[in-house]
């Protein structure tokens, strides 16, 4: 059985992409001549320090830190396109391994890691930053992306919802209601598919019969393209295409970033069982940093001395998050009852007493 | 109780813009039962509108909806049909508030038909509370007349929580001389409906009529006095009213719907006999649907308790 | 707003037709050669007494001898086209307004009627006519069918298993599952979408962006085709194709019979509140039974014979019908607690006895 | 348990070819727990394997493989993940012998790693069982021991009903020496696990072991002796077992992980207090999870009911 074939298939050609994976610009691509130096230099920034703060994620976890951390190792072009086209109160709908997202949005990372560490549902610090909490239960969140692209619309408001999503999240139902209702209420939502190729052991070939995610778009009378998600250029072109398109009234948009997982599902996965060592190679080396970095380099626009200051942004970043992991003072046990209503219910506080007993704590 | 429902949605919706009703047929028809009728006429399309055939998405909807500021009001049509939409109400609208640490509350009100008697086929008879109201982070309401199921529902739209308003379809035609609006108790509260001394009877939603009716029997030939508790609010359970007749009487018979493993009757009869173990002069008792699905029209008579059944467990209870 | 638009326009040219509305064949048609002027006589005859029995239902429940009644006028073309090309052992997976497709199959119509007098969920007399029972809950019953095709797959027979829904039911999540899985597993599962061009109260336009939902298969890597649903030779000819298809393992196929509910959504709707006289209008003149009497008329194979003949059927067929329903006695009050578990627990045997003296009889 | 549960489907696939596994990840990669580690490999890609992610579509495959005379053990593969499925279940799995009066059994058992205790994130350690136990039509099945987790499993397998079959997974790693096949108790009957005289404490799943480490505990510190009696069928209840005890024991304790509104602790002391009126020298007390959702994992040790909660409630229920 192939169930790999998608995977190792080069990305197919109706693939917009902009540069190569040797960093050529391909001949007639689309180039985002609007985007400054200094926009460049802080794309390949946020690659370079969500590489390294996914990294550390990893490590923390692996030191008993954290419960469980899912990577984002390969995504990090997908994830910085995406959102770098995004103005900063363009609401987010993440799924789970959305860090470059995160990054470019200036979340702090510890608020990811209070999430894994399992100190806060959700994450903290996501919300300030115009940021959906962290959603679990695959597919789930499409549906809210467009409620709150509706009511952007009723306000009058050119604010975009943005969602992400993966492969395997267009299988499930509420992927394909939310399609449905932003198609239909025309709404400013821009669902991002990041086909890493795997739902943690299940190929992309055993999860929907075409090879081409985008082209469920049509079905839905939405827009559709697919672009290489290793190419951070070209993610960052049909994003931009995407939100004029959505703040002009002009509807909904599906954009599938061909990429690829790199890492584990999670820390707690082992990809040996169900995929190859060639596959993992083939996709080396497409990564999507030293392909930005090569162009980059050879456009004069990153120097040694941006190289040196993104890895020590990095390296601040991820010695910040260790700390703040390290020193998270566990949550109060009373916590467990804030925030279930507005208010808290007789039996409620009765349990609430009962807990402060157990616990050694006031109730008050 | 149409009439309540739909003046009390056309009354919040003037009062602030941020409330929306939309759901399946709900716009240009005013719904199946009628009760958004006029709505899209008076408030045009963006205020009242109807949605493509999706539960999970239309309670999605309405998440989304609540996190830009707006204060959505779903309907689900009928009850069996609420099933689709149990993913989003547990995994999400219960839990957003909790989720984003207090940042995002759900001010979502999910109004849903509810219930049997009233000859539809299957799926269309169906009592949903358990399933809500095991689920902590959601409110869980049920009026039982025009005028609570006006001033409940304004109290659900206007507050801060994620509300699932179960109409008692049965009641949908009850009629009640109301001047509106109207006000009644907190809707997170019980209520004495008839005072008594005998035997304290729980029930919410329709089978307050049955129990209403009970008591009059009771009253009438056997001279015994029944005190009728409408619930109201089925979650979070407020039992003081309930502990505090059952004090009084020191008997208890819990009336629903609903199928008894697991209905409302086993919580309450589980609290009444924890905290007022020692005034109890029998077990609490539950008059419930069976545990059967829900059985075609021509048997739902039989099947769903009545006064009869009422009656026999009042017997049971006073039984020396 | 133009909410009727889509009903209102012309059957689009994509669609396969093989009769105009005037009886003609359409030149270049695929006309079903195949077919005897039996078959042909067998069809007309089952769209004709169709229409008999749906009307005869509909009398039923205004005399209050049943509580709902969802009439199928106008989509018997689509119903008999479609299900006169499967075998006896295809199995149907209806939603609630198939009368054609039973009638076809030989079930009771008086089982039809059980239901919706509230005798017996779901009908009676189905099972034993490879037809599940009716299902109401919207699009849930899609997924069953896969399961059954994936079992008759597995079995290595070459039976099939077809389900109907609406045009509304596309927009539910489970439709979506169903229509996914079955391209994923190359399942010999067929969807007949009746476009009927309105859920209820809301039309098509209101449920989906696009105007052909046919259009929805690609999204899935799954055949899709668009006949007109008021052609009862262009339904067989699609669905000829799609069996083949099917029973060679060549896949699903999505089908969209383009039709209309020329009467309520129900007995209990009203649907002057929110459509025009002038599309019913226009629907009437695309009459399905007229359209293929035309036809066969036309070619010699329809007499008067045969239409005496098909009206007495359908007289005796109301006729038996009404006298089943008035005739049903009550169910046994007992019965409600047959067949919940493949054995009564304690609990339920007690609840029996409950009901056994609530209802003077004999719980042994 | 793991191995426990793996035996129990290689054997039933080995006996019957129509029984099929499958689900998330249940194929190659042999689940996230392994618990199907090794069954595509000896049995093909036909009898186990994976399916795309949706779960209401592995339910819904489930009832319409079962309907053409397969016996499906579908695998949702986290207690959170399986909600998308609840419309499936309660408007079809537990309904379509009865819509087909009788001619469609359901012959599908739906597997569900389960509860919490296991430092997982949100979503991961629910506690479903009251939305499946208030379903009247499926039976829901719960094993505390490897023993018990292979014997019902074959038994859910090759039954005539829908079973929902709740593994706790904080069990998981649990051993036992076994000879294999093992057959236990049927598995709707309940079993005392640890006979005692003072408290009846009736507990399932992961809750037995908790059960039991407090009963130890009782006996040595208090001199009180705990009679702990494994639920194991979660529905239909068998009370049988709890009820003889209470009789003797006259005290009773229901433990769950589940929130307390609701929760089978709910029922159980509903039948208690009313089958056992005059047994009881105490209230029936729940020492359950709070009416909360579930919390992040550093807090889930102080939240879920432990040895400690369960004491204090001995020593209440003990209270002259
Ligand atoms: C509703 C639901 N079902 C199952 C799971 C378990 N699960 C977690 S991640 C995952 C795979 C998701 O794949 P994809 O959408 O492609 O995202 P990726 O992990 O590749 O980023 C599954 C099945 C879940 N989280 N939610
Ligand atoms: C899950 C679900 N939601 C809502 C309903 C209520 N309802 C019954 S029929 C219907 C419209 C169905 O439209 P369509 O699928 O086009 O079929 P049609 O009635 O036109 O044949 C609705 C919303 C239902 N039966 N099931
Ligand atoms: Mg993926
Ligand atoms: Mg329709």
């Amino acid at each position: 059985m192939a169930i790999t074939d998608r995977a190792e298939a080069p990305v197919a050609a109706s693939t917009l992409q902009v540069l190569a994976p040797d960093g050529a610009v391909v001949p007639g691509a689309r180039y985002p001549f609007e985007l400054s130096d200094a926009d460049h230099v802080g794309m390949l920034t946020a690659m370079t320090v969500t590489r390294r703060l996914d990294g550390e994620f990893v490590n923390l976890q692996r030191q008993g830190q954290l419960a469980l951390y899912p990577s984002c190792l390969g995504q990090e072009a997908a994830q910085v396109g995406i959102t770098s086209a995004t103005r900063d109160n363009d609401w987010l709908f993440p799924q789970y391994r959305e860090l470059g997202a995160f990054v470019v949005r200036g979340v702090d990372p510890a608020g990811i890691g209070h999430m894994w560490r399992g100190m806060a549902h959700g994450g903290t610090g996501l919300i300030e930053k115009c940021c959906a909490p962290i959603t679990i239960p695959i597919g789930t969140h499409a549906p809210h992306a467009v409620g709150y692209a509706l009511g952007a619309k009723f306000d009058g408001v050119d604010t975009v919802a943005v969602t992400f999503i993966g492969d395997g999240a267009t299988s499930e139902g509420d992927v394909h209601e939310a399609l449905n209702m932003a198609a239909v209420f025309q709404v400013p939502c821009i669902f991002v598919v990041q086909n890493n190729h795997w739902a943690i052991s299940v190929p992309l070939s055993a999860q929907t019969r075409v090879t081409d995610i985008a082209s469920k778009a049509a079905g839905y009378g939405m827009a559709g393209v697919r672009c290489d998600g290793n190419d951070v250029l070209a993610c960052r072109v049909v994003m931009r295409d995407a939100l004029l398109r959505a703040r002009e009234g002009r509807g909904p948009t599906l954009i599938e970033a061909v990429t690829y997982r790199m890492g584990a599902h999670t820390t707690a996965d082992d990809p040996t069982r169900y995929r190859s060592e060639g596959e993992l190679e083939l996709w080396r080396r497409r990564d999507p940093i030293d392909r930005y970095r090569s162009h980059l380099v050879a456009a004069g626009i990153w120097t040694a001395q941006h190289e040196e200051r993104a890895t020590e942004t990095g390296e601040r970043a991820a010695k910040r998050l260790r700390d703040e992991v390290f020193d998270a003072p566990m949550p109060d046990p009373l916590s467990v009852f804030d925030h279930v209503l507005s208010r808290r219910s007789g039996e409620l506080e009765r349990q609430r007493r009962q807990l402060a007993r157990e616990t050694g704590r006031d109730a008050t | 109780m149409v009439e309540a429902i739909n003046a009390g949605l056309a009354d919040a919706m003037a009062d602030d813009d941020h409330v929306l009703v939309f759901g399946e047929d709900v716009g240009r028809l005013g719904g199946v039962f009628r009760v958004t009728d006029g709505l899209q006429a008076r408030f045009g399309q963006r205020r009242c509108f109807d949605t493509p055939l999706a539960e999970a998405g239309i309670v999605g909807l309405a998440i989304g909806l609540s996190m830009r500021g707006y204060r959505p009001v779903p309907e689900l049509q009928f009850d069996g049909f609420s099933y689709p939409a149990l993913d989003q109400v547990i995994s999400h609208l219960a839990k957003y508030r909790n989720r984003s640490q207090g940042a995002m509350p759900m001010r979502v009100t999910v109004r849903i038909p509810s219930f049997g008697g009233i000859g539809s086929p299957e799926h269309h008879c169906e009592s949903p509370e358990t399933y809500f109201a095991h689920t902590a982070g959601v409110r869980v309401v049920s009026p039982s007349n025009p005028a609570d199921a006006y001033s409940m529902l304004r109290e659900s739209i206007a507050g801060d929580d994620p509300v699932i308003f179960l109409e008692p379809k049965r009641r949908y035609w009850s009629r009640q001389d109301l001047a509106l609006p109207v006000t009644t108790e907190p809707s997170d509260r019980a209520r004495v409906a008839r005072p008594g001394s005998d035997v304290t009877v729980v029930a919410y939603g329709a089978m307050v009529r049955v129990a209403l009716d009970a008591a009059e029997v009771a009253e009438r030939d056997g001279g015994v006095s029944l005190e009728v508790v409408d619930l109201r609010c089925l979650a979070p359970l407020d039992l003081d009213a309930v502990l505090d007749s059952v004090r009084r009487t020191g008997r208890c018979i819990v009336v629903h719907e609903a199928p008894r493993t697991l209905g409302l009757g086993a919580e309450i009869a589980a609290v009444v006999q924890e905290r007022a173990f020692h005034s109890l002069e029998a077990p609490v008792l539950r008059v419930t649907g069976f545990d059967t699905p829900y059985p075609p029209a021509t048997l739902e008579g039989v099947w769903l308790p009545g006064v009869d059944r009422l009656l026999d467990a009042v017997e049971q209870v006073l039984e020396p």
